[in-house]
């Protein structure tokens, strides 16, 4: 048993920092909130390099239920980071919030969820995880109680989420009732009754429903828009750029592994789905106006190339996804903290600003915020795929993989949304390089600053040194198809 | 024993009748009630599965589904709350601000 | 041993930071040109030490970088790319000193920004891994990009975007085919690698003509988009126009495009499952390229926008002559491209000052010019001399090689572009006419000759022009060594 | 110490005079005309010596080569006939460039002048030193070059610009089919070593050419069906560079445009350094012509056309200038029919034709130079304007007589005594008969003839317009200074004398430049090749010895009467009623053909623009294609209603649809 918790001791840790910032919240007054910021930082750090210094380490727990492998090791990374960016610069955005250990409790607990998800070994745990981190980034959308935009988001969020997660829900008491495990590799072993099943694509397709919802794929993705775009940016970036990527291990889970004998099936579905949801992603992104919006869809966009890797199904594909999925944690929330950051600036001109996320609040922003504009520049050339960045490094890798698979036309549509996301990324450049404004400069909020520098940081390592990326990321992939395909 | 069959019908026309609701109705109390048909009708196949299987996990997971669901619930209420709050109203048309 | 060639790229990045932190104009442009002498005394060192007897690669620093993808940080240059880096080398400098004077927002921005290209630009001619390649292939463009848009013309945004994306297309697809190359060798010889030289070798090896078709193509788009070639220039002439000056000249820097064309291209062409159609697409966009820049450049009515075309005109010579597989016309499409690099320059300098002095480009409105600024008619008259192919400078002796040299394989073509001289002289010399001669408008105010650093700057650069054009072989010895190289490689292929 | 070993310095000179004048010639008395001077006259001193060592041991030419980049060199030849032109050309410039120290000495930019005169005249010393053909193009395009700023010299004027930028057009279109020649040269011979090109061995030299003409003359191609050797296309394609840089029909249009700059700059172009450059690459290039079948023919029938379609064109312009102009491009259609007519006389032909080059040089300098004395004094062009100048200006006028009676080509014949044209017009007209008279094709002897009858009459209708008769306007005018009147009474004696003493000697001297130690070209084998017939000059009769000064006299008496004694009432005739004179004052309605219709309209107006539509095309498409994408964005966005029921419906949609779609490719499947 003590085994079993030490391999869990990220999870702990942060179960405990939730807490404990939940409850010295209680009697502190608002003024001194902050320090709970600084604690939950503090604790997803810990929480952080206890999952670094723990890397290489396996082993199963609790009933063979959770597993600690290549692949959960690797998500939990991109979750703690993500959780670390956000928290960091929540420092500020919470500045002043009588709810503050409400909404760093709720983040935590969000990431707990996710990294669960990552370490599900059971299909059981994996959907209560699943909800777990559901429910916390519900309440975490709808965090701002008087603004219209965000109660909206938060709505639209949960019911779609609830949708989907019925549909979940529902698809997995037919793999159980098909199989009589819920144990993923149970699953795998008992396949045969499902596969054979006419029930079996419906199942797939409930699950691909349900994960769907989260990854954010056209057409379950009609949330997604809204919420990050109602949604407080810190917890959009909490949205786009965790809990979409726990869809994503989810997913790698149950389809890769337990329901790989279902291959043709959602191959075909992924197919689909990736194309047509890098696409629309992509060319609906051309005409906002509104950033967070426009980084909503560029979302969607990442997914359906993150998708890729489920048509492929090489190592190199799925490593080179589950790569994306780091540089897309470093991408998007730092992208989306820029939003905040801007958000922050726009209040600061005027109070009852209402389109904070305006693209217009860009203009001059290379001379209001230079850090944030020289930020935003690398997160967007990065999203766009310029050498030297994440960005770069993991579609070089994801689309090459089809290239090596024989999926050229794959590549091709994938190589051609590359190309016309530019536009959109660099129409965010154009407006804060190139537009003249006659506003003054804004002094920079540290918090926002620190959350900016990790993202960067991350950015470019994995640009430059990709090497240990790499190799982690084909770990990870060994995982779900051991023998390599 | 009852078939099989009998069960995932029931629980597939409650499920119909979820999304049916879902697609439908604009009072957002009605959309949580219809959620709440979706979800119980999985745990419907859920158990049955369970018995017909003779393992006992369909049955933890449906109390577990029936644990979350309750939070979901409790969650959706209170967003519905604030934007009552807000706007005095909870139907979903007058909540669109957000689009395109 | 220096890492010679790391330095040179590195300088420039590393200066083009510290330029960046820069407050004024006089440090940002003192660090720039301590930046760009640095380099160019390096290159010269570099220039000075190289052996152009032998094709292979000289100077060759070789780090690993991402094993498990077989990507190398592999560096070296030969002859096709000795004389392109010490273009740039010559030039660069030679542009901070144009600007010296000038005045514009954010200087340190701005020489950043040309340090940055310059730093790119060299990368993508000493890089020898596709990864490497690719990486410095596209950050040439974010500088430009900003360029353009900062501190361009009217048009400056849509010119801008235009460029930006275009050319990313064309990268994107190039990428595409590099993968197909790193995958087709992955797949035949268990090891990656992204080592250009080893994964030329390894072209040849690829059973699947179709493929290797593919491969071709794909790269071959991305270079003749980058040149650029009819019918994918039409990025060019708004970009080149819409830059500032600095700008343009960097642009013109840009010969990545024809370097691919006779770095990459070249070596796999006869190996391809049809060589004589890859033959005669290059030598069909060539010829047509340059008859079609000279009908454009001549039909219009801006300056610069005559000089842009003119470039699509003479860098139909580029595809010409490397379509033309005879050492002779190969290298004398790489002297092309360093002579209309040296060229264009100059012309581009000569319109930006026009158009900062009279406040206009359109032709009709100038006339007279050359009373009123005697030395800036000097060298436009021996640039524009130069431009039109006149023998003695170094134009002619690109043209003449590569005329010379293609007629053999390629003899219709051949008389296109011959037909095409005419109509280069007739632009060149109306363009002339309406700008440096006829009576002087008053309109147009009091006018004065250009300062002393442009007169260095373009003086300097005019004689090199004199002088590659009575020296050819300063460069083009190692250029030939290399393309008879290619060439034999050829003959033995039978193509 | 032989002065052989400095032969470069001959254009090395006058080039780095260019270099001293341009840089430093601004804070020199005289626009520093004294470096180019005395450059010019060094170059004269060694091309003479040069040329007296050749004249005793013709064999021994000089020949220096140097590697310079791939299979190509520099280098330069000396033989008899780049002597003879090194000389000629270095003693008419040097004359003229004293001449121009009074000329030009009130222009403010003489600095400018004399260091384009300088640089014209080392491009083409470096023309006719050159030892291969593509040092000769080079220097070639350098004197096109000089042409275009030096008639461009008054630049603020328009038309000066139009007529420079008009010059180096026209002679362009020459010398692109020049250097198509080349090319095809090039690639024959580089088809001949089969592509390895042994060390040492100078691809594009006169000798390697001279030495495989026999190889290139058995290539062939199809052309429109017919087949055709490379040698004729070859030396056709070199015959078109000669007709541009010559001002042959169809390219001889800018010629008289190109009076528009200074006198002393018409001077060179048509006496030394630029005209008479087609006709030195032809006689140069002699060898492959004359292994060309029908090549010579043509350069011999257009040779002839353009000697009389000029002169008609002269009879009728009343600026003094373009009298001249027209007279050049008709003598040059001499010399060219000199060169033709090597199909009958072999290499004879090259020494006839230079003769007359020569000669040619120095009456016409002379004419020009007079004629810039007298616009000098009179302040005109117009010859309406002016009458009775010789009593203002009598040497002027006894040189001009001189020059005109050259043009004319007086003289006793089978003696001695006779002007230079004399000599030269009548060798080669002479053997225009003897060519009629063993070919049977008699076109050319009587063009010549013909245009010998109108030469004599333009010229001495210009003498007499100009010299006799009444003052027209008051012009007032002066005798100019001896710096313009010494050079005038040298060359006077020269177009007298030189023509009498030389003939003899001269015709061998560079009949024979094809034989020596550089190359050693048998004529008659080559002759061979192209089909031709090489025949002897038999006793012609005396009538045609006696006819060409027959028809000069009758011209110049024809002049007399109407010009100089009004015995015709001229108004008549010349009115613009008539068709001819119509004609004839409109230059044939080439300018509107060529130039208005031609260049404006169909390559700048209807090509260019045709090119701009299509780049609008290309344009549009590119930016067709990204609005495309952008309004599918924008109709895409709709589908995001803000409708949460609308999204469920989605997710349930979609849920369907994917049932339904994989079901179907799994049957498919």
């Amino acid at each position: 048993m003590a085994e079993n918790l030490m391999l869990f001791a990220p999870e702990l840790t942060l179960v405990l920092t939730g807490l404990f910032v939940l409850m010295v919240g209680l009697f502190l007054p608002t003024g001194a909130k902050k320090v709970l910021g600084y604690l939950a930082s503090i604790g997803i750090l810990v929480a952080l390099s206890l999952t670094v210094s723990s890397l290489g380490t396996e082993g199963m727990a609790f009933n063979d239920t959770l597993s600690v492998d290549a692949l959960s090791q690797f998500f939990k990374i991109v979750f703690l980071v993500v959780a670390l960016i956000v928290s960091i610069a929540s420092i500020k955005y919470t500045e002043g919030n009588s709810h503050t250990e409400e909404f760093y409790a709720l983040s935590i607990f969000a990431t707990i969820g996710m990294m669960f998800v990552a370490s599900a070994n059971d299909i059981m745990v994996l959907f209560v995880a699943f909800e777990l981190a559901s429910l916390a980034t519900y309440a975490l959308a709808g965090f701002e109680k008087k603004n219209q935009k965000s109660l909206e988001a938060a709505l639209k969020y949960f019911i779609i989420g609830s949708l989907s997660a019925a549909m979940l829900l529902f698809g997995i008491s037919f793999i159980y009732g098909l199989t009589g495990t819920t144990s993923i590799p149970g699953i795998a072993a008992n396949i045969t009754a499902l596969s054979t099943s006419p029930m079996g694509i419906v199942a797939v397709v409930l699950m691909l429903a349900g994960f769907g919802f989260k990854i954010a794929l056209v057409p379950f993705h009609m949330w997604a828009p809204d919420t990050y775009q109602g949604a407080p940016s810190v917890v959009s970036a909490l949205l786009a750029a965790g809990s979409k990527k726990m869809g994503i291990v989810a997913a790698f889970k149950i389809f890769i592994v337990a329901l790989i004998a279902l291959q043709a099936e959602w191959q075909i579905a992924f197919a689909i789905l990736a194309v047509v949801t890098m696409t629309y992603g992509n060319v609906v992104a051309l005409k906002q106006t509104s950033v967070k919006r426009m980084l909503a869809y560029s979302s969607l966009a990442q997914a359906g190339y993150i998708s890729m890797a489920f048509v492929v199904l090489t190592p190199l594909a799925l490593g080179g996804g589950i790569l994306y999925a780091l540089s897309h944690g470093f991408m998007k929330a730092g992208a989306f903290i820029v939003t905040a950051a801007v958000a922050y600036m726009v209040l600061s001109d005027n109070k009852d600003s209402e389109d904070t996320d305006h693209i217009d609040n860009f203009k001059g922003l290379g001379v209001r915020m230079p850090i944030t504009a020289l930020s935003m520049t690398i997160f967007v050339f990065a999203l766009a795929g310029i050498p030297l960045t994440a960005g770069y490094m993991s579609k070089f890798v994801l689309f090459s993989s089809t290239i090596q698979s024989g999926f050229a036309w794959l590549a091709v549509i994938a190589i051609l949304n590359s190309a016309i996301s530019l536009y959109y990324y660099a129409k965010i450049v154009k407006y804060m390089y190139f537009l003249p404004t006659d506003l003054e400069k804004v002094s920079e909020p540290l918090p926002y600053v620190a959350a900016l520098l990790i993202a960067v940081a991350g950015v470019f390592a994995i640009g430059f040194w990709p090497e240990p990326f790499i190799h982690w990321a084909m770990e990870a992939a060994m995982v779900l198809i051991p023998g390599g395909m | 024993m009852i078939p099989i069959e009998l069960y995932i019908g029931l629980s597939a026309i409650i499920f119909s009748i979820g999304l049916y609701g879902l697609m439908t109705q604009r009072n957002g109390i009605r959309i949580l009630m219809s959620v709440e048909l979706m979800l119980n009708a999985a745990n419907i196949n859920l158990v049955a599965f369970s018995s017909y299987n003779a393992d006992l996990t369909g049955q933890v997971f449906a109390l577990y589904s029936i644990a979350l669901a309750a939070c979901e619930a409790a969650i959706g209420f209170a967003i519905l709350m604030a934007i009552f709050k807000m706007k005095g109203t909870i139907n979903l048309d007058s909540i669109n601000i957000l689009r395109w | 041993m220096l890492p010679i060639l790391s330095l040179i790229v590195l300088i420039p990045l590393v200066f083009a930071a510290l330029t960046l932190l820069t407050k004024t104009k006089e440090q940002a442009r003192l660090m720039a040109l301590v930046a760009t002498v640095s380099v160019l005394i390096l290159t010269l060192y570099m220039y000075l030490n190289f052996d152009s007897t032998t094709a292979a690669h000289q100077f060759e620093e070789l780090y690993q970088w991402v094993p498990s993808l077989g990507i190398t940080y592999h560096v070296g240059v030969d002859g096709i790319a000795m004389p392109l880096i010490l273009l740039n080398a010559i030039v660069l400098p030679f542009l901070v000193l144009f600007t010296w004077n000038d005045e514009r927002k954010s200087p340190n921005k701005f020489y950043a920004l040309i340090l940055g290209t310059e730093a790119a630009v060299i990368g993508v001619f000493t890089a020898l891994d596709f990864f490497l390649f690719y990486v410095f292939w596209e950050l040439t463009l974010i500088p430009l990009f900003f360029m353009v848009s900062i501190w361009g013309g009217p048009n400056k945004h849509h010119a801008s975007i235009k460029f930006f994306i275009y050319t990313h297309v064309a990268s994107l697809v190039m990428l595409l085919g590099i993968f197909g190359l790193y995958f087709a060798a992955w797949d035949m010889t268990g090891t990656p690698t992204l080592d250009i030289p080893t994964l030329l070798a390894q072209f040849q090896l690829i059973e699947s003509a179709l493929l290797k078709d593919m491969i071709f193509l794909a790269l071959l788009f991305g270079f003749i988009v980058k040149i650029p070639s009819f019918p994918f220039h039409s990025w060019q002439p708004d970009a080149y126009t819409e830059a500032p000056t600095a700008g343009s000249v960097l642009f013109v820097m840009l010969k990545i495009g024809g370097y691919g064309l006779f770095k990459i291209m070249l070596p796999m062409l006869p190996f391809t499952g049809s060589p004589n159609m890859m033959i005669t697409i290059m030598a069909v966009l060539g010829s047509v390229s340059i008859i079609y820049g000279a009908f454009l450049a001549l039909s219009q009515k801006d300056l610069k926008r005559m000089v842009a075309y003119s470039s699509v005109s003479h860098m139909g010579y580029v595809l010409l002559g490397a379509a033309g597989l005879v050492s002779l016309s190969v290298s004398g499409a790489m002297f092309q491209q360093f002579s209309h690099g040296l060229i264009m320059s100059v012309m581009f300098m000569s319109c930006g000052i026009i158009n900062n002095k009279t406040g206009t480009r359109i032709m009709n409105d100038l006339g007279g010019l050359a009373q009123k600024m005697p030395k800036l008619a000097v060298i436009m008259v021996l640039t524009f001399m130069a431009s039109l192919g006149l023998p003695g400078l170094s134009g002619f002796i690109a043209e003449v090689s590569v005329l010379a040299g293609s007629f053999g394989n390629l003899p219709a073509y051949v008389i296109i572009a011959l037909v095409a001289i005419v109509i280069t002289g007739a632009y060149h010399l109306w363009a002339l006419q309406r700008t440096m001669f006829g009576v002087f408008d008053k309109k147009l105010g009091t006018i004065t000759d250009i300062n002393r650093y442009q007169t260095l700057s373009m003086g300097v650069i005019a004689i090199l022009i004199l002088y590659f054009g009575l020296n050819p072989s300063a460069v083009l010895d190692m250029m030939l060594t290399n393309s008879e190289q290619i060439a034999s490689m050829m003959a033995v292929m039978g193509v | 110490m032989a002065v052989e070993n400095y032969a470069f310095l001959i254009p090395l000179l006058p080039a780095l005079a260019f270099v001293l004048t341009f840089f430093f010639g601004k804070k020199l008395p005289n626009g520093g005309a004294i470096i180019p001077i005395a450059a010019i006259a060094t170059s004269f001193v060694i091309s003479l010596l040069i040329t007296l060592n050749l004249l005793a041991n013709p064999e021994e030419v000089v020949s220096q080569s140097f590697s310079w980049f791939a299979m190509l060199n520099i280098g330069i030849l000396v033989d008899p006939l780049a002597a003879v032109m090194l000389t000629m050309v270095t003693f008419v410039s040097l004359l003229i460039h004293i001449y121009s120290l009074g000329y030009m000495s009130h222009d403010k930019a003489q600095s400018r002048y004399f260091a384009e005169t300088a640089l014209f005249t080392a491009s083409m010393l470096g023309l006719i030193l050159s030892d291969n053909i593509l040092q000769l193009f080079i220097c070639w395009e350098l004197v096109g070059v000089c042409s275009f700023l030096l008639i461009g010299f008054w630049f603020q004027k328009p038309s000066a610009a139009t007529a420079a930028k008009k010059a180096f057009l026209t002679t362009r279109i020459g010398d692109v089919m020049f250097l198509s020649g080349i090319v095809l040269l090039f690639t024959d011979l580089f088809k001949i070593y089969n592509g390895a090109i042994p060390d040492g061995v100078y691809i594009l030299r006169f000798d390697v050419i001279f030495s495989h003409i026999p190889e290139i003359a058995a290539m062939n191609a199809t052309i429109f069906g017919m087949e055709v050797s490379h040698i004729t296309i070859i030396t056709l394609l070199f015959f078109g560079g000669a007709v541009g840089k010559s001002g042959q029909f169809p390219l001889h249009v800018w010629l008289p445009d190109a009076m528009e700059g200074p006198t002393t700059v018409s001077a060179l172009i048509h006496a030394a350094t630029m005209v008479t450059a087609g006709v030195y690459l032809v006689a140069r290039t002699f060898p492959m012509f004359i292994a060309a079948p029908s090549s010579l023919l043509v350069v011999a029938y257009l040779g002839a056309f353009t000697a009389i379609f000029a002169a008609t064109m002269g009879i009728v312009m009343n600026d003094i200038k373009r009298v001249l102009a027209y007279s050049t491009i008709s003598q040059l259609g001499y010399m060219m029919l000199g060169l033709g007519i090597g199909a009958t006389i072999g290499a004879e032909a090259v020494g006839i034709s230079l003769f007359h080059l020569i000669n040619h040089a120095f009456f016409k300098a002379l004419l020009f130079l007079c004629a810039g004395s007298v616009i000098h004094a009179v302040g005109t062009q117009d010859m309406r304007q002016m009458g009775g100048v010789a009593k203002v200006m009598p040497i002027t006028a006894a040189t001009m007589i001189i020059a005109a009676l050259a043009l004319g080509g007086f003289g006793i014949p089978g003696t001695i005594i006779g002007t230079s044209g004399f000599f030269s017009k009548d060798a080669i007209i002479e053997s225009a008969y003897v060519f009629g008279a063993s070919s049977g094709m008699w076109i050319p002897y009587v063009l010549s003839i013909v245009a010998a009858l109108l030469t004599s009459l333009y010229i001495f209708r210009l003498i007499f317009m100009t010299f006799f008769g009444k003052a027209r306007t008051d012009y007032g005018g002066h005798e100019s200074p001896a710096t313009m009147t010494i050079p005038l009474s040298i060359l006077a004696l020269f177009a007298l004398f030189f023509g009498g003493l030389a003939t003899e000697r001269f015709n061998t001297f560079v009949s024979d430049t094809f034989m020596n130690d550089f190359v050693h070209v048998n004529i008659a084998e080559l002759a061979e090749i192209g089909g031709y017939h090489l025949g002897h000059h038999g006793h012609e009769p005396l009538i045609i010895l006696w006819l060409p000064l027959i028809v000069a006299a009758a011209g110049l008496l024809i002049a007399a009467l109407v010009y100089g004694m009004k015995v015709v009432n001229m108004d008549r005739l010349v009115s613009r009623n008539n068709p001819i004179y119509k004609l004839l004052y409109n230059r044939y309605y080439q300018n509107e053909l060529f130039t208005n219709f031609f260049s404006v309209k169909v390559v700048y107006e209807g090509l260019s623009y045709a090119g701009r539509a299509i780049d609008t095309g290309f344009d549009w498409l590119v930016g067709w294609l990204s609005d495309l994408v952008l309004e599918t964005g924008e109709s895409l966005r709709q589908f995001q209603t803000g409708a949460v029921q609308n999204y469920a419906t989605a997710v349930i949609t979609g849920v369907s649809l994917l049932i339904i779609l994989i079901k179907v490719v799994m049957e498919v499947l």
